[in-house]
């Protein structure tokens, strides 16, 4: 309880340093990162951190000197977890505020919400979340981990410790149904066998039923794509009935938000996932990272997945900026297709010039007392599933998000 | 066969769950004529104090059935103190500041609680029927909800508050004539169906993904079965919770959870349009 | 013989276990007046409900001017030229006295013709200076006055009147009783009501219920001499 | 009712109408600016059916989604804007008038009413909700599920697909259909069936008992507001260039009642400027993050029923009428009236 009240005021203190250290140095022309995301509603959970992360990254770049000799400015805004908003803001940003880049948009609704308004005003746009895989649009940037970097690691490892028959629960819109063909065709391609797909739309919250129904299915091995808090549920109702020793579980979103705080050690323990980033991860630059979050916000346990995500996005941007000598968008894109790369608190980070999407590193990892502990580190993975589809050096004008059929 | 009673168990399951989400909400619009669109964020914060007085080493089932609706209850009684109280009579602008409430109440919890919440497991073990596991705390909610239901009669039959509560509900001016004040009524009222959304909060929290917007899922619900089950509290309460229970869990079984939710509103629908003033507005006419 | 205008066979009406209209059989001749009378409970109410088609009988049939309308609506029977005045004042509080009364002038008339015929009833009964008043301003009397003049304002050859003197002054009584007599001229008049004094002035024939059914029907005089009728009404009553 | 002369209330509708859409475009961004007034259009839509014709409608947003689905798909599958645009008002409309005959002629009356409109609204979103997988489709359009529909033929200039109205212009056709449709419903109001209309909301048992068919109307009106929600849900989807489930969703239905009574109910006006500035303030407090936003709207909204109970315009033109009135009319809105007019 007191962890959060400290969280506020550690901010306010960060707010304050963030603003008197450039004030000396830096010229007065600042660089406009405008920042979109749902810091309340019912999403705040994912955009919140976020947004400490972007507020983190930039007053880090302004310590050091700023960007060009000029400082950085956020111009951020909460959608209020309001689609509508999205678009406003979106406009807003490119019209009112003429910012030189917009990182933000968590759900995918939100991203096509206010997509081709960047692209139209010419304003790069970072979209930094994990995601159904397959935008193809040169205005844009996205390093959160695609279904293949993810699916085709954890599927081998899962059913490696439980057996071939695999059982799907999937949330119920564009992330869920692309994910679990994914999972299907990793299934089927390690000699495994799919014995049920369930779609749940996101605020179903009773699952008594279909743990029913798996029971009768009797599979080796849960694979379960659910989102949000509704969909928390299914964890905690399947620990109540006894069943989360019986049969393992993997997840390809539990745990980007966080979700492993909430399930208690019992309820969590053992559920597999595979991501590019844990708070357990035992690197020098991460240890580094959440000491420089805990002096900021006072605490480093908000930090999660897309948080670190929205983190590295900017800190790309930054390199990319430093590297182009200038924050024009073509310039920008140049440098970023030039396969440019940070070291984040993940790891490596590289710009996939053909796809606009991230080479990074993805961890296999199991839930352990409500953390996530790294079994094995698959080095820079390749986004194989949009590079299926997208080739953006060949195709630079090409504007589509393409449903990979499998 | 197993299975059968699997089933079985889901189908009981889910009448109490609804019997026990809807009772606060029909306490007091039964009482009050005020419907509390904050009601599924009572039920939030019941669940959220059950967590908090575990974590300071309360034992889960005090918590649950003893802290969690005496918090509410006082949370409620602060709200139709400031806020409520200066509204009766007024239905739709009852409506329009509990729902604002309902956003500060979020707002609140937020800011004190954040978004990550450790929950609480159950406190009954699964176990074994035949093939299948079974949630154990399932028939902890049923007991729950059958003592409810046998408390609000008791206490609406055998006490001289329930005889008054009574007159109340039939004519809302009688008591008043009578020389109770209804000024105390109503507050006793609202503290009871605060009280009653707390409980019904706290003993649901170990099955669900407690966040601060986790009332939202409730209260269209409750809303739902409270109308139609029409006038009469707990006969009313009894008849549409076992309607709408029976047919969206048959449905979830048969079909799929989407389904199941979507034939629990087509259910009220075609209720509504045969019987306009719910279930006890046609059946049980005059009983409780 | 006059024409029958509003004609019952075995209407029946039951709630539940309660017969509360016990196979009527009812006549009412063009431009006659009647007064329905009856202890609490009688069944008068229900009958009145029945035919002015806020209750649809259990069993039985409804006539007027021959044309079957059992279960008819209400707003279908209002549309045949019935006029139709509820025991609880029924007018829109929020609206006033003008508007009251052209809006039940509209339903017959056409925009022009509805206002004349507004004016027109406001000036007979005497509504002039409130006129723009809103009704929920307005007393009792006041507003009874004008439910009667957007129940007249149609020119209806049946007017169902229920409890039209319930609450009035004695001046108003008065002139409620000048109203329905000048009624009559072009329309058959049903009472329901309590008010002895006021079925004396007004009254010829009337039917007395008992316990959902006709007891009785006849002279106002010879019903009020009855002892059957004393004994289950007025004798209470007194 | 409306009291003032025909003439003297359209003229005063113009110039207000002419001078905002001179100014506001000075303050505020056009873009914004467009979605105030579509907003303006879909509080018009619930404050004529429930201030002027006592039907509260918990699922006002049903036809706004319905209205903005509708334009997306038909556009999808047309590739010009012209007969989606029509098809928009049309669906809402016809759905409501089916929805309001089974309703009214049932004799459901308010609370009950409220509960059968919500339902209608959660069943809609749950379905829309619950279409992501690719079998969902009506003819060429993705209904898209959670993720909505992004990615349609927005408004061009009627027979030429190419010649888009966006931007500056966007804005001024949005002003003036709303205008347009301003002056429409004034013209209702004051016609006979507006008037009869408002005489059901004060008495429905008067009005039927006067020989007219309540459950007609009272369909008619609903479809009428449908209708005009349906517009305003077009106009939005082509604000947004995408829709999205969360249109149908109970928040947003929420929100439309809550416009009416903070705008006022009973005037034409009052729901137009709650709408809008409702949604600017969400607009403005959304630019800051001191302060949970959820919790600043629920706190405004408690102390705005506490202290402010009849709505923004009966306020200012109360106070408007005792400090520059001379006529006193006694009691035009009494709170006594308010709350039978909810009931009722």
């Amino acid at each position: 309880m007191s962890l959060n009240r400290r969280e506020l005021l550690g901010g306010t203190a960060a707010f304050t340093a963030a603003m008197m250290v450039p004030q000396v140095t830096l010229a007065a022309d600042t660089i406009k990162l405008g920042s979109i995301l749902d810091a309340s509603g019912i999403f705040d959970a994912y955009g919140r951190p976020m947004d400490m992360a972007t507020r983190l990254a930039v007053s880090e770049i302004n310590a050091a000197g700023g960007l060009l000799g000029r400082e950085v400015e956020v111009i951020a805004y909460d959608t209020q977890s309001d689609m509508a908003l999205y678009s406003q803001f979106g406009q807003q940003l490119t019209r009112q505020d003429q910012v030189d880049v917009v990182h933000g948009g968590i759900l995918s609704a939100s991203r096509e919400a206010i997509r081709q308004t960047m692209r139209r005003s010419q304003t790069p746009y970072f979209y930094n979340v994990l995601y159904e895989g397959g935008v193809c649009d040169r205005n844009i940037f996205i390093n959160g981990v695609t279904p293949a970097q993810q699916v085709e690691a954890l599927v081998p490892y899962a059913m490696g410790q439980s057996g071939p028959r695999v059982y799907i629960l999937a949330a119920d819109y564009n992330y869920g149904q692309i994910t679990a063909r994914w999972i299907q065709k990793f299934v089927a391609d390690n000699g495994g066998e799919t014995v049920g797909v369930d779609f749940f739309p996101l605020d179903v919250s009773d699952f008594g039923a279909t743990i029913a129904s798996i029971q009768t299915a009797s599979p080796d091995l849960i694979m379960a794509p659910l989102v949000g808090g509704a969909h928390l549920s299914f964890f905690r109702q399947w620990a109540a009935a006894g069943m989360k020793d019986r049969i393992p579980m993997a997840s390809t979103t539990l745990g980007v938000g966080n979700e492993h705080k909430v399930l208690t050690a019992d309820e969590g323990n053992g559920i597999m996932v595979a991501y590019n980033y844990s708070q357990e991860l035992d690197t020098p630059a991460n240890i580094a990272f959440k000491e420089r979050w805990a002096a900021a916000y006072g605490d480093s346990s908000a930090i999660h997945e897309l948080a670190v995500s929205n983190y590295q996005g900017v800190m790309t941007w930054a390199e990319a900026v430093r590297q182009a000598g200038s924050v024009e968008r073509e310039p920008l894109i140049e440098a970023m297709q030039s396969g440019l790369s940070i070291d984040g608190p993940a790891g490596k980070i590289t710009v996939d010039p053909q796809t606009h999407h991230a080479i990074l590193d993805v961890h296999l990892m199991a839930f352990e007392n409500q953390g996530m502990k790294v079994i094995e580190t698959l080095p820079q993975r390749q986004p194989i599933d949009t590079q299926a589809v997208c080739d953006l050096q060949a195709n630079p004008d090409d504007n589509t998000q393409y449903e990979i059929e499998i | 066969m197993d299975l059968t009673f699997v089933i079985l168990v889901e189908m009981l399951y889910a009448v109490a769950s609804l019997i026990l989400i809807s009772a606060g909400l029909a306490v007091v619009f039964g009482m009050m004529k005020v419907i509390n669109l904050a009601h599924g964020e009572f039920m939030m914060m019941g669940g959220y104090a059950t967590i908090t007085a575990v974590n300071l080493g309360v034992n889960i089932f005090v918590a649950m059935l003893i802290v969690a609706p005496l918090v509410v209850g006082l949370i409620g009684l602060v709200v139709e103190r400031l806020v409520i109280r200066h509204l009766y009579g007024r239905l739709v602008d009852t409506m329009l500041a509990t729902w604002g409430l309902s956003l500060f109440f979020i707002g609140m919890v937020t800011l004190i609680f954040g978004n990550t919440t450790t929950g609480i497991s159950t406190p009954i073990p699964g176990f074994t029927v035949g093939n299948y596991q079974v949630n154990g705390y399932n028939f902890f909610i049923i007991l729950v909800s059958i003592a409810l239901l046998i408390v609000m009669l008791a206490v609406l039959k055998a006490t001289r508050a329930g005889l008054i509560a009574r007159g109340t509900m039939q004519r809302s001016d009688m008591a008043a004539a009578l020389g109770y004040s209804p000024d105390r009524i109503y507050m006793a009222t609202f503290f009871c169906g605060s009280a009653i959304a707390g409980l019904a909060g706290a003993v649901l929290a170990p099955l669900v993904g407690l966040v601060p917007t986790s009332g939202g899922a409730y209260i269209a619900k409750a809303f739902i079965t409270v109308i139609a089950g029409g006038p009469s509290l707990i006969a009313g309460l009894i008849s549409s919770s076992t309607l709408f229970g029976l047919v969206s869990q048959f449905f979830t079984f048969a079909i799929s959870p989407v389904i199941g939710e979507v034939a629990l509103l087509v259910a009220a629908v075609v209720l509504l349009r045969l019987l306009p003033q719910g279930v006890t507005g046609k059946f049980f006419k005059g009983k409780l | 013989m006059a024409e029958t205008v509003l004609e019952t066979h075995g209407l029946t009406m039951r709630f539940g276990g309660v017969v509360a209209s016990d196979h009527v059989d009812f006549r009412l001749e063009a431009r006659e007046l009647r007064c329905l009378i009856g202890p609490n409970g009688a069944g008068k109410s229900t009958f009145f409900k029945c035919i002015s088609g806020l209750l649809t009988p259990t069993s039985g049939h409804v006539f007027m001017r021959g044309e079957e309308v059992t279960g008819w609506m209400p707003h279908q029977i209002a549309s045949l030229g019935v006029g139709i005045k509820t025991q609880t004042p029924n007018v829109m509080d929020q609206l006033d006295v003008f508007e009251n009364i052209w809006l039940a002038a509209r339903r017959f008339h056409d925009v022009a013709e509805a206002n004349r015929k507004a004016e027109d009833v406001i000036d007979r009964l005497a509504l002039g200076p409130i006129a723009r008043t809103n009704l929920g301003e307005l007393a009792h009397g006041e507003r009874q006055r004008v439910e009667l003049g957007l129940v007249t304002v149609g020119d209806p050859w049946l007017v169902l009147l229920d409890e039209p003197a319930a609450g009035m002054s004695a001046q108003d009584v008065e002139r409620m009783t000048d109203i329905i007599h000048e009624l009559t001229r072009t329309a058959a008049v049903v009472i329901v009501e309590h008010d002895m004094q006021f079925i004396r002035s007004i009254a010829q024939k009337v039917t007395v219920f008992h316990q959902g059914a006709v007891l009785m029907e006849d002279h106002v005089d010879a019903v009020m001499s009855d002892p059957t009728v004393r004994n289950v009404y007025l004798g209470k009553k007194a | 009712m409306i009291k003032t002369s025909a003439t003297r209330d359209v003229v005063t509708t113009l110039v207000v109408a002419a001078l905002l859409i001179t100014i506001m475009p000075q303050l505020i961004g056009t873009y914004t600016l467009t979605v105030l007034v579509v907003y303006g259009m879909l509080g018009l839509s619930l404050g004529l059916i429930w201030g002027f014709g006592g039907i509260l409608c918990f699922g006002q947003a049903a036809y706004f989604g319905l209205g903005a689905y509708t334009y997306a798909i038909a556009a999808v599958n047309f590739g010009e804007s012209t007969l989606p645009m029509l098809l928009a008002v049309l669906v809402p409309a016809l759905f409501a008038a089916i929805l309001g005959a089974m309703m009214f002629y049932g004799r459901l009356t308010d609370v009950y009413l409220g509960v059968i409109t919500l339902v209608v609204t959660l069943i809609l979103f749950k379905f829309i909700n619950s279409t992501a997988g690719p079998q969902y489709k009506i003819g060429d359009a993705r209904l898209g599920g959670f993720n909505g529909i992004p990615g349609f033929q927005t408004l061009n200039v009627p027979g030429r697909p190419n010649d888009y109205i966006w931007g500056d212009a966007y804005f001024y056709f949005c002003a003036i259909a709303l205008v347009i449709v301003y002056l429409l419903v004034t013209w209702l109001l004051r016609s006979s069936f507006g008037r009869i209309a408002v005489g059901i909301r004060e008495n429905e048992t008067r009005i039927a008992l006067m020989g007219y068919d309540v459950a007609a109307r009272k369909t008619v009106l609903f479809a009428i507001g449908a209708a005009i929600a349906g517009l305003s849900g077009a106009l939005f989807a082509n604000w947004a260039e995408i829709v999205t489930p969360g249109l149908f969703s109970l928040g947003q239905s929420a929100e439309i009642i809550i416009w009416c009574i903070v705008g006022g109910l009973g005037t034409r006006f009052g729901p137009v400027i709650g709408a809008a500035g409702l949604a600017y303030l969400k607009f403005l407090l959304g630019q800051q993050s001191m302060i949970d936003n959820t919790l600043i709207i629920g706190l405004i909204l408690v102390f705005f029923v506490l202290f402010l109970p009849k709505g923004i315009l009966p306020a200012v033109t109360d106070i408007w009428r005792v400090s520059f009135g001379r006529r006193k009319r006694r009691g035009a809105r009494t709170r006594r009236g308010r709350g039978g007019r909810q009931h009722g």
